[in-house]
């Protein structure tokens, strides 16, 4: 069906994709060389909402610069938090509370999911099906609803410090938290029904939008995009970090590498997310939620600090270049999607306008975080 | 063949499932709000713009200690303050919080050692003028206590 | 001159039914589909949001009618234009009872698919005129698109006219005036007994589908890829225009299938026939098309013409091989 | 396991190894950057726990794509590229992250020097696909030419600016 044609680079145009476009989720803009609807090449322009996280990270001081991690992905906020949290806890030596800890896990995790959901509703939009994003976003609220009690915010958390986090979560938390589980598991049924069953989906996921694992090696993909290659890659599982030892949850993986097994693949993350969440509260152990002696300056010793963690969108690392004083010398921030993003121009390479689409929403794009 | 067949009558039957749910959608109560006729009220933690803690005399509890001016990471607070003739403590003579930079990020409550400042719950800012957002907060301390 | 009064009105009349269906559908399609999402949709102006297709229609005729530079001026504004008024002349033709007709033509049947088809050149003008590459596609779909769907559905149209012996509309209703089991798509005691009719029901309504570019196969304005297809330079009234084309195609093709199978002003018990059953057919396909809207994802461009080229033009055309069988035998 | 299987393989690369005094090596375990010795061992492994890596590297910019091929050839990917500007020195480093997708975890960084003002480096675009992007990006930031990268062209900037944010001395 979708077999690559023979392209005769004479008969091009360019068609420009963006930055002002509903499939790019955002200010992406991806210039086209098309034959017909064939794309033959094609160049991904970034940077339109460049911020400089960087050099900010360079001039503001440690606990100052944390809350800009949340600004970076407005869906996962939690996890790139927490990244920057551990990697400057290693350096500076802070003890983070063990009920600390799983209570960062247990919000990240539950922002990995609000985070899925999203990018399902989105990513069926860019199919044409606009209901399932209302249906994902109605799942989504409970979630808000439960971390805005607790965080204060409903997107932009800054909820993580260094040594712990800001506030505890009370009993009706957990409650909440509790009830979300056998609700969640239902709408997922639902989503299945809806869409993953659906004959016009199918035939629009499956065997479209190879990405092979070599490919997501030499441009260093991860999260969907490497486990639905068939890498079973997870830094939770293969370089583990926080108590994610300690919890029960098994890695996804699909090998088809088509548009189907990311699919796959982030539909059972949901799944694992809860299990993650539930296994937490049931071990969450009691005792303060910032060390006895919160540290008021950080001053990390001299040296070089990397860290990465698995975030809703992949692997996020942060590497921290401290010399000594209250402000980072150095500050590397290392997106997730930027990695599979730059893969596009690559993998839609003899793909029609319509599958390279679905391709890009399978990448599970958030533009903020591939510009920084 | 029988293939061929299989295929198109499964897949017009998973139209009809996927019809179902939301067939059975429609006749579910409905979730949203209609927002300016109904408002949310906000959670106790919620962080809207901070606002003054006032004492028993109607009189803030700042101290002027700029602390907050310090952990603010954007720079968006500025206060002045000044000892009166014969008084021991400083007395807060204006606090302006320029919100158009403000992140909501709660560095300033928590850098607070005096329990001065607070988060508003208010969610319903918008306007066409920037000024309208430049906040003196000692000014809508007097006008909450009038 | 009382005869030419008499043409001009219905004309009139089937004009003001053409726009107000095309207005009011549109509420109709937002409504369902806030109720299918569990949100109330456009209700504050007027009762039940009843003022919203007038205000709409008077803010969308308040805009500018922007030209881009460098489009066939000529084409551009004639393109919203031939989309709309081949809608609006085939309602002409359309019968609602054995009374409500604008005009009863022989060759009624012809001529609506020949209007029907002529809409699309009105998105390929719309498309090549507007000097826009996403519009251009849009519009090489629509035509593909156009091309393999009509063949089925007039293969299709053909079986009932092999049914009925004539293309003269209002006689198709009557063919198939008493209860239920007479109806083309279920005809124990009609002229045959073709068991395949529901299938070519289903056909049919597909192909309505097809042909009116509705979800989910809208691919001549797919807005995940091609932003909004072939009107994306288009504002002002010159959208509303192609809104309402669409809508009004919608209506006919409805009141098409409800005619040729549903037995169009009878009553499925055989008591009181008249225009309300009609209407009542013909509104329940529109919801359903409205239903399927907001429930599926759009189809890949080849998913869609492997559709028809490989699935629905066979079988249409066995369905017809088998109907004229049966006529022969019984 | 896998570190030591690198660590051979990169042994004919940096013959001078045994050749530095053990007294150096005792150094260069420390924190590497407080005093970047220039006599600094090339491989080190560090502490996996307090760094968050296991390999450090350190190549000149003509070893440099050959470190990446070896590396490469041990199927590791490309995590990111990035670079310091050590301004009292006169000198950027670029440093190049590579990690594994399975569970024999080894984080390898490669870290490699270009004097600030004459700032140039082979690219190694041949080698990883997937560098293309973080050169851009390292390379509008620091102001380095990547020798014989395809698009060296501003990635996250401006396309028309000139300005080199990260550098130490950037005054806006």
């Amino acid at each position: 069906m979708n077999q690559p044609v023979e392209l005769q680079p004479d008969e091009t145009f360019v068609l420009n994709v963006g930055p002002q476009h509903p499939a790019t989720h955002g200010v992406l803009r991806i210039k086209m060389e098309m034959n017909g609807e064939y794309i033959v090449h094609a160049e991904t322009v970034v940077g339109y909402i460049h911020r400089m996280h960087e050099k900010m990270g360079e001039i503001k001081t440690y606990p100052q610069f944390l809350m800009n991690l949340s600004r970076l992905d407005y869906l996962g906020a939690m996890g790139y938090s927490h990244c920057h949290a551990l990697c400057v806890e290693k350096a500076a030596g802070i003890e983070v509370p063990k009920r600390a800890e799983y209570i960062r896990v247990i919000m990240v995790e539950l922002n990995r999911i609000s985070s899925h959901l999203v990018w399902l509703g989105a990513f069926i939009m860019d199919l044409g099906g606009f209901t399932p994003l209302l249906y994902t976003f109605q799942a989504r609220e409970h979630i808000l609803d439960m971390m805005e009690r607790i965080t204060g915010a409903r997107l932009t958390y800054c909820y993580i410090r260094f040594g712990g986090v800001s506030r505890d979560i009370d009993d009706q938390f957990i409650q909440s938290a509790r009830d979300f589980m056998p609700y969640m598991r239902k709408e997922l049924v639902k989503y299945h029904k809806l869409v993953t069953g659906n004959i016009i989906f199918k035939k629009r996921l499956i065997g479209m939008g190879h990405i092979s694992p070599e490919m997501c090696r030499k441009y260093g993909a991860s999260s969907g995009v490497a486990r639905g290659a068939g890498i079973n890659f997870d830094i939770r599982r293969n370089e583990p970090y926080s108590v994610y030892p300690e919890l029960e949850f098994e890695v996804p993986v699909y090998d088809g590498c088509d548009n189907m097994s990311r699919y796959m693949v982030r539909m059972d993350e949901i799944e694992q997310s809860l299990r993650i969440v539930e296994h937490a509260l049931d071990q969450l152990p009691d005792g303060p939620v910032m060390p006895k002696k919160a540290p008021k300056n950080i001053k990390p010793p001299a040296g070089d600090y990397y860290q990465a963690t698995e975030t809703a969108r992949g692997t996020f690392g942060v590497r921290l270049v401290s010399d000594g004083s209250t402000t980072p010398y150095r500050m590397k921030l290392r997106s997730p999607t930027y990695s599979n993003m730059h893969l596009f121009d690559e993998a839609c390479k003899g793909l029609m306008i319509m599958d390279a689409m679905a391709m890009m929403g399978t990448l599970d794009l958030v533009i903020p975080e591939i510009d920084r | 063949m029988i293939n061929y067949f299989r295929e198109i009558f499964s897949g017009l039957w998973s139209l009809f499932v996927g019809m179902k749910v939301t067939f059975i959608e429609a006749f579910s109560p409905k979730v949203t709000v209609s927002y300016p006729y109904e408002t949310l009220k906000m959670c106790d933690a919620y962080r809207g713009h901070i606002e003054l803690i006032e004492n028993e005399n109607g009189d803030p509890n700042c101290v002027c200690c700029m602390s907050c001016v310090r952990a603010c990471p954007s720079g968006c607070i500025s206060l002045t303050g000044e000892k009166p003739e014969g008084g021991k403590k400083k007395v807060l003579t204006s606090y302006n919080l320029d919100f158009t930079k403000c992140s909501l990020c709660s560095a300033c409550v928590e850098a607070c050692n005096f329990n001065a400042i607070e988060h508003s719950k208010e969610y319903n800012l918008a306007s066409r003028n920037k000024e309208d957002f430049h906040f003196d907060l000692l000014a809508r301390l007097r006008e909450r206590n009038q | 001159m009382i005869l030419t009064l008499t043409i001009l009105l219905a004309v009139i009349i089937a004009i003001a039914w053409a726009a107000f269906n095309a207005a009011y559908l549109v509420l109709a399609e937002r409504r369902g589909a806030g109720i299918i999402q569990r949100r109330p949709g456009p209700n504050i102006n007027g009762p039940f949001g009843l003022l919203q297709p007038p205000l709409d229609g008077i803010k969308l005729m308040a805009k500018q009618l922007i030209i881009p530079d460098g489009a066939d001026k000529f084409m551009y504004i004639s393109a919203p234009v031939l989309v709309m008024c081949p809608a609006i002349m085939s309602f002409v033709a359309l019968p609602y009872s054995d009374w409500l007709q604008a005009q009863n033509i022989d060759v009624g049947l012809l001529m609506v698919f020949a209007f029907a088809s002529m809409g699309t050149m009105g998105i390929v003008f719309a498309g090549w005129s507007s000097r826009n590459k996403y519009s251009l596609m849009a519009a090489m779909r629509s035509v593909s698109q156009a091309v393999a769907y009509e063949i089925p559905m007039i293969i299709t149209a053909l079986t009932i006219t092999l049914m009925a012996g004539t293309t003269n509309l209002d006689a198709i209703v009557a063919q198939q005036s008493e209860n239920f089991f007479h109806w083309n798509i279920f005809p124990l005691f009609g002229e045959t007994h073709n068991i395949l009719m529901p299938f070519s029901f289903l056909i049919f309504f597909i192909c309505s589908m097809a042909e009116t570019n509705r979800a989910p196969f809208d691919l001549g304005e797919a807005e995940g890829e091609l932003v909004a297809g072939f009107h994306i330079e288009y504002g002002s009234m010159g959208f509303g225009l192609f809104f309402m084309g669409e809508y009004a195609n919608i209506v006919i093709g409805a009141t098409l299938a409800t005619i040729f199978f549903l037995g169009g002003w009878s009553c499925p018990f055989g008591l009181f026939p008249g225009v309300w059953w009609f209407l009542i057919k013909m509104y329940a396909i529109i919801f359903t098309i409205i239903w399927i809207r907001w429930t599926f994802p759009r189809t890949t461009i080849y998913g869609l013409l492997n559709l028809s080229w490989k699935i629905l033009i066979p079988a249409s055309l066995v369905n017809l091989l088998l109907t004229a069988g049966l006529m022969k035998v019984f | 396991m896998i570190c030591e299987k690198l660590k051979q393989a990169l042994k004919p690369l940096f013959p001078a190894e045994e050749t530095i005094p053990p007294v150096i090596v005792a150094e260069g375990e420390e924190p590497a950057e407080k005093t970047p010795t220039p006599q600094r061992e090339a491989v080190i492994e560090t502490d996996y726990a307090k760094c968050g890596y296991h390999l450090d590297i350190k190549a000149t910019p003509e070893q440099l794509v050959e470190v990446v091929s070896i590396i490469d050839q041990n199927d590791f990917f490309i995590e990111s590229i990035t670079g310091v500007d050590w301004i009292e020195e006169g000198e950027i480093e670029v440093v190049y992250d590579f990690s594994r997708y399975d569970f024999d975890l080894c984080r390898v960084v490669v870290r490699t020097r270009a004097d600030r003002n004459n700032a140039e480096l082979p690219t190694i675009t041949g080698v990883y696909a997937g560098a293309n992007w973080h050169e851009r990006e390292t390379a509008e930031f620091f102001g380095i030419n990547f020798i014989g990268h395809p698009h060296l062209v501003n990635l996250l900037l401006p396309e028309d600016s000139d300005i080199h944010p990260l550098r130490k001395d950037f005054k806006p």
